[in-house]
């Protein structure tokens, strides 16, 4: 069998269901793949692991896969599990947030590590420095959402599939909440896609190999979206640090079952019109751009045509 | 005579073999392993200049104490000159490890950004809890040589919170104290605060038994007590608090910014550009913080050489 | 050979002078993990103003737990003390004497001169006084040229001189020493000796010495305390015949001798290697 | 001669736990009950003070838990659940306690070698001591994702990674302690050993190797609670392998509080008992040389 | 005074027998801080085999100073010297010598029998000839009871006899002693002195031996080596006319005080106090 090794983006939760489910259920074992999967964590750089060998494929956000390329290290989109994207600001209303120009002066929380990209961008977009100034005041938020509980943040980021639920779950109510998601605001950038190191697809066996688990993969995931519950528990089963609950990951696999790329070609298929809108967002940003050119060669339909076919 | 000829010959490998390391191209490793060579020529002929370095040094005890730097320094050159030369030479991505010279290209052209991170860390957060920490623990230390009930209740207390990994209430400040610098601040005042306690009460109590006496045969009061025997004897271990605290302190605020800050400060830079992947910008963070480490540890060292003149350990130092 | 010093009056005894320290049946037992240590038992000893005192012993007789008692040092288990008719806390507290330690307890981090003056500092001392204390004082130990220097430039002696230096600045009614000159080598002791006795002569202050040389105790004392151990207890107490005005001459008349060999017997007596 | 109640040790420490607790609970309402008095006013509720010293010691995201929180939480996890479970606190100390022993082995074997070449070398001490101070200023957390990540490049993964990084913040005091220690045997029995014309391996295990044990076991006791830190770093980055410093992780991640302090009860309890253990080994050694305890 | 030993043959010499150590106008000048220290100067001197000398000085005289020189832990600066024909190096290799300092220097952490065993341990002897060893010379100082104990459960005195036996363990040819029974009390030393004379009698050892004790230097020694400081000199060699047979008893002669008297003013007339 084809040994290969996945790269996660974060730790062990129902955003990755479909790859835990495939592996529970043996689609991996029944294309001939032998998968192991790698959970991230807060500083773990998955595209570093894919530098370094440490993994085949990896799940990256667009904004920083699009960013690394630049910098040299090539690495290829060869599917998009997410079609849209969770993220979104969550502001308390009491802070006098009614819409995007009331963000001057105040305090967002933002994830940094390379999740910053898509909210640099828009705030480039709405023409805010982010630097001080009279500009807004940006925190680098920490793995939750306590800062709009202490009062320390006017918004924080949030993803609709997780940290939405805990500000709820933390006594806030949803009527004192304003949310502005990204999608809604046009400054959504692609989440979760697969990467690998583009030398690699010249190895037609490589390729072989991608499709297979990208079948695999796809299956993986079709399966978690029909049966949330399940797929749940099976992410409970992968999780090592025995802190997440039952509650949670179910909401979080439905949550995320919505975002799934919706495309007529089915889960997987990278849309080149919504590539093209991220790139476009990036490239938007004029003050610390994302990225300063048109990538090329940033994603490749070779490995998803490969696996229909198989 | 012969040895003359040898050592010229060692520095000269030194230099071909920085040069190469510097100038080659991307790969040369890769495409001509003999490259090893020189490579192996190079650590044999440094080391040589170092053993003859240091013999040289140890026969002039009155040398300036800069010239002590240099051995070390060439030690440094061996390692960055083998980085340099096997991340360039197998082309090792930057994204993994940098060459030493884009971290030292990435020090010179990012100076501001460093500057404000320095600022926020090290200025703000390390001094300030260091300060509050030491002098706390000082204080305290102070109040149980006086009180045998505290004493009995403090130093087991210490011994046990000095056991606790202490960065495990980083995210616990960041709650209570908020994103900014004195979160962290209260961290290394938490981390620091117990050495200093223990080092300054074992201090005090070393007092030798004979000083003591002496102090009782005069009455002396105690604060007379203290000025005469029980600091000059508890500086050494004052001092050597001092030190650990200095290591501590950082890593302190650098794991604390893990858990929520601002955008600025050096624990905020390294992690964000590693996810941007811009490990030359990590590195240049690790050289500044790694070099306001040693320059505070190099200054309370020599500060402790000043001050402890009369101690053995300073006295029966290595030249 | 039981102590008979009880019986009949307390044999230091010096006329018309009084009484600087009385001791009345004091015992002191050390508690420690191996059981009680009867470091001195039913001591009974009047030293009178003036009077030159000599304890010696061999090793471990108490002789300097003895002297710490007068001090204040350590603490009897029973009997009682008196030092200038106080207890000796007060004595202490009133800094009626000076202490010389069997090692020197120079602090290191001192100068000599900064040393000696460490008892004039804590007492109060105006510096113009502390410094023409301290280069008298230096100077009769012959450290004259040593001010400046730090305990650990100078050789045991030295320091066990600058040591005697900084007891005398102070001049105290009462000196107690213990075994002040033993890291001397033998000229040099004969001249501490001889300026000791000098003082001595001059001011009649009350000195009590602790010494393992017979010559010594002979050379300087008007009385002698021979001591035994366990438990720790007094001998005898022999009276010098000697004449209070001594040279070193004196060291090689009969009555030296004599007086040596007395003691010599003495401490023989209840002497077997251990 | 009785000693006073208050000098008695048992007494002391008594009334300083009292005193910590006392506090603590004073602590936990006045910051709880801040946050539920904050809670009331955005919600435009009236409350009572009653109401806020009720509710300040069951608070679900406490600020600060009362102590008995902590202790139910410690207790569930660790005596209620299985400690196969994941979600045991003993499952994850086990991990942690694994990778700090075996970073704290290796740290001492590295730490005795460098002091030992150290003392033998004056080239390697003039050259490599300066750096072994040097690299404890580097900031460990910055580079434990990176040793994670390269050595997991070389496939080298599990706990391997987390022990490199408890055994480079435990050589160091090693190193340090063990120079200090070889370098202070007495400079006379060295000159003993030189008139019986003794060879440096001789006057290695005869003397030096005695004369640098107490410093050796004074730097094991902090080695080992620099280990244990080590370990625990090194379990933020890779989150979600399990582990107390995981546990203090995902504690963090969903703002459960009483979780981050039940791990760090934890995490103290473990690191005083491994300092136990060392000094309990450390008057076995130094009675097998005679000294009383 | 001038030392008029190198125009005469050297001073100190036994009829018969090899020399054992040779010194030749031998300098030795420390690098200081504060500038070179003259600590030797000018040494001749010629010890034969079976000889007991003593160097006797006031303090900082450079005793100590030529025997570690002897000894090899020193280097002199200028001018020769000869252990047993050979570099002073080659006979500490071949271990001709046992050394015993001025203080103790025994290993805290190995009982007494232990601390003994350690110079035969290293020169590779049986384990049975060891114990045998160690029994006799432990006994020979009065230790026979302290085998197990720890050296810091002895008293001072104890201590350094039992260094004096781990010197004697190995029953060198040449004893280098420097101050061997300075810390002892009068009654322990005389008994350690007469045990001492007996072991160099009947096994016709050469010792060189330093002391500060006039009374001992003459009671033990056949040749007496009396220095001066500043630099460290000898200033004369006294060859003993007491017979070598001694007993505590001579020390009431006549011609003891005398020879004490003759060194006593060999000292003075240097001495100065410093
Ligand atoms: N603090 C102490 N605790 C227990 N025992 C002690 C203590 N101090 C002294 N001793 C014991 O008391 C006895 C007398 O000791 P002391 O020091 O007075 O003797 P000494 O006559 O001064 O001897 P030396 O001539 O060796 O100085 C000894 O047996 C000693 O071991
Ligand atoms: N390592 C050294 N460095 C510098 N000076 C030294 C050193 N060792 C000894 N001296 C000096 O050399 C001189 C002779 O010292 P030495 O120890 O030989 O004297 P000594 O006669 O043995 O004295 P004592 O009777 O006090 O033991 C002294 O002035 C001493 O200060
Ligand atoms: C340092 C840090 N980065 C990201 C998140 C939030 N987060 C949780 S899931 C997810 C999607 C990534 O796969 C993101 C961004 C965080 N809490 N802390
Ligand atoms: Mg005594
Ligand atoms: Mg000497």
């Amino acid at each position: 069998a084809d040994q290969l090794t996945l790269q996660l983006k974060w730790v062990t939760q129902a955003q990755f269901a479909g790859y835990y489910v495939a592996l529970e259920k043996g689609f991996y074992e029944d294309e001939g793949i032998d998968l192991t999967i790698k959970p991230g964590g807060p500083d773990i750089a998955p595209a570093q692991v894919l530098a370094g060998g440490g993994a085949d494929v990896i799940v990256d956000w667009m904004p920083s896969a699009l960013a690394t390329r630049e910098k040299g290290l090539g690495m290829v989109n060869i599917g998009q599990i997410y079609g849209k994207s969770g993220m979104m600001l969550t502001c308390l209303k009491s802070s006098g947030i009614a819409s995007p120009e009331d963000f001057g002066g105040k305090t967002l929380g933002v994830w940094f590590f390379g999740n910053e990209y898509p909210f640099l961008s828009w705030m480039s977009k709405l023409g805010y420095e982010t630097n001080g100034g009279d500009g807004v005041t940006v925190l680098k938020q920490g793995f939750n959402v306590d800062p709009i509980f202490q009062g320390q943040a006017d918004c924080v980021s949030t993803m609709t599939y997780n940290e939405y639920g805990q500000v709820l779950d933390g006594g806030l109510t949803p009527d004192e909440l304003i949310l502005f998601k990204y999608e809604d605001e046009g400054v959504a950038t692609l989440e979760d896609g697969l990467y690998v190191m583009e030398d690699t697809l010249e190895d037609p066996a490589k390729v072989d190999a991608y499709a297979k688990f990208l079948k695999a993969s796809i299956a993986g995931w079709e399966w978690a979206k029909e049966n949330p519950e399940e797929a749940a528990m099976i992410v409970l089963e992968y999780d090592d640090t025995g802190a997440q609950t039952e509650d949670h990951q179910v909401r979080m696999m439905t949550e995320v079952a919505k975002l799934l790329s919706a495309s007529d070609k089915g889960i997987g298929y990278l849309e080149p019109e919504a590539y093209q809108r991220t790139v476009d967002v990036l490239l938007s940003s004029d003050s610390a751009p994302v990225i300063t050119k048109e990538p090329e060669g940033a994603y490749t339909h070779v490995v998803f045509d490969a696996a229909m076919a198989l | 005579m012969k040895s003359t000829l040898l050592t010229a010959l060692s520095v000269l490998i030194v230099l071909v073999q920085v040069g190469a390391s510097l100038t080659l191209s991307e790969g040369f490793m890769t495409a001509a392993p003999a490259w090893w060579l020189l490579l192996i020529f190079f650590v044999a002929s440094a080391t040589r200049l170092m053993n003859e370095m240091t013999r040289w040094l140890d026969a002039q005890p009155n040398a300036n104490r800069l010239f002590k730097l240099v051995v070390p320094g060439l030690f440094a050159v061996v390692l960055l000159t083998i980085w340099q030369t096997l991340t360039r030479g197998y082309s090792v991505p930057s994204v993994l490890l940098p060459a030493p010279s884009d971290i030292v290209l990435a020090l010179f052209n990012n100076g501001p950004v460093l500057w404000a991170d320095f600022k926020q860390t090290f200025l703000k957060a390390v001094l300030a809890g260091y300060v509050i920490g030491c002098v706390s623990g000082f204080i305290v230390a102070q109040l149980a040589v006086k009180s045998r009930f505290l004493e009995l209740g403090l130093v087991p207390l210490g011994n046990f919170v000095s056991a606790i990994p202490i960065v495990g209430i980083a995210p616990i400040m960041v709650m209570w104290f908020g994103f900014d610098w004195p979160s962290k601040a209260a961290v290394i005042v938490v981390m620091t605060f117990f050495p200093m306690f223990i080092n300054t009460l074992t201090g005090l109590q070393s007092v030798d038994a004979l000083h003591k006496d002496l102090m009782h045969t005069y009455a002396a009061k105690s604060a007379q007590k203290f000025t005469t025997t029980q600091l000059p004897q508890a500086l050494p271990y004052i001092f050597n608090a001092l030190k650990i605290n200095a290591t501590l302190a950082l890593i302190g605020a650098i794991v604390a910014e893990f858990f929520g800050t601002p955008i600025v400060g050096m624990g905020f830079r390294i992690s964000t550009e590693v996810g941007r992947m811009n490990m030359d910008m990590v590195w240049a963070t690790i050289v500044v913080a790694a070099l306001a480490g040693s320059i505070s540890y190099g200054a309370l060292a020599l500060l402790e050489r000043r001050l402890l003149f009369w101690h053995a350990s300073v006295r029966n130092a290595q030249p | 050979m039981q102590l008979a010093v009880k019986e009949t009056e307390p044999a230091v005894e010096a006329v018309s002078h009084r009484k600087m320290i009385e001791i009345d049946d004091l015992s002191l037992v050390f508690q420690t993990n191996d059981g009680p240590v009867h470091a001195l038992s039913d001591i009974n000893l009047t030293i009178r103003q003036g009077d030159f005192v000599s304890f010696i012993g061999p090793s471990g007789c108490g002789k300097t737990t003895l002297l710490r008692v007068i001090a204040d040092l350590e603490r009897q288990t029973a009997g009682s003390i008196k030092v200038d008719g106080t207890s000796p806390e007060d004595a202490r507290k009133n800094r009626l004497y000076g202490y010389v330690f069997q090692a020197p307890a120079l602090l290191p981090w001192r100068t000599i001169a900064k040393n000696c003056a460490v008892p004039m500092e804590i007492s109060g001392q105006s510096a113009a006084h502390q410094t023409s204390q301290i280069d008298k004082y230096l100077t009769m130990v012959g450290l004259q040229d040593f001010h400046q220097k730090y305990p650990w430039q100078l050789s045991g002696g030295m320091q066990q001189r600058a040591s005697i230096a900084r007891a005398l600045c102070i001049e105290p009614e009462l000196m107690l020493m213990d075994e002040p000159f033993g890291a001397l080598d033998e000229i040099t002791r004969d001249h501490m000796n001889m300026e000791l006795l000098k003082i001595w002569e001059q001011t009649k202050k009350t000195v009590v010495f602790v010494t393992h040389s017979i010559a010594e105790a002979v050379l300087l004392s008007t009385h002698i305390v021979v001591m035994s151990p366990r438990p720790g207890r007094i001998t005898k107490v022999i009276e010098s015949p000697l004449p209070k005005l001594k040279t070193l001459a004196l060291r090689d008349t009969e009555a030296f001798h004599q007086l040596a060999a007395e003691i010599r017997a003495a401490l023989a007596d209840e002497h077997a290697i251990d | 001669m009785q000693t006073p109640l208050h000098h008695r040790s048992w007494f002391a420490v008594l009334s300083t736990v009292i005193a910590v607790i006392a506090i603590w609970y004073l602590a936990a309402l006045w910051l709880n009950g801040q946050q539920l008095i904050k809670t009331y006013e955005r919600k435009n509720q009236s409350w009572q003070l009653t109401d806020i010293v009720q509710q300040a010691y069951a608070v679900k995201r406490p600020m600060l838990p009362p102590p008995h929180q902590v202790v139910q939480e410690w207790v569930k996890t660790v005596f209620q659940t299985k400690p196969s479970s994941k979600r045991s606190l003993v499952f994850h100390t086990i991990v942690t306690l694994q990778s700090t022993l075996l970073g704290f082995a290796l740290g001492t074997v590295l730490g005795i070698l460098i002091a030992v070449g150290i003392v033998h070398n004056r080239t390697l001490e003039s050259s490599f001591m300066p750096w072994v101070i040097a690299s404890q200023t580097i900031p460990i957390l910055a580079i434990a994702p990176i040793i994670v990540v390269v050595l997991g490049a070389m496939s080298i993964t599990g706990i391997f990674p987390k022990a490199v990084i408890a055994m480079y913040l435990s050589f160091f005091p090693v190193t340090i302690g063990m120079v200090k220690g070889l370098r202070s045997a007495d400079r006379l029995h060295m000159e003993l050993m030189q008139t019986y014309f003794a060879s440096s391996s001789q006057l290695f295990w005869k003397v030096r190797w005695y004369s640098a044990q107490p410093y050796l076991f004074a730097s094991l006791k902090i080695a080992i609670a620099s280990a244990l830190v080590g370990a625990i770093v090194a379990e933020l980055p890779t989150g979600s392998q399990g582990g107390l410093g995981a546990r203090l992780l995902s504690g963090s991640y969903y703002g459960q509080t009483v979780q981050i302090w039940s791990a760090l009860l934890m995490a103290s309890l473990l690191g005083a008992s491994l300092v136990f253990c060392v000094s309990v080994l450390e008057k076995l050694m130094l009675r097998k040389r005679g000294y009383q305890a």
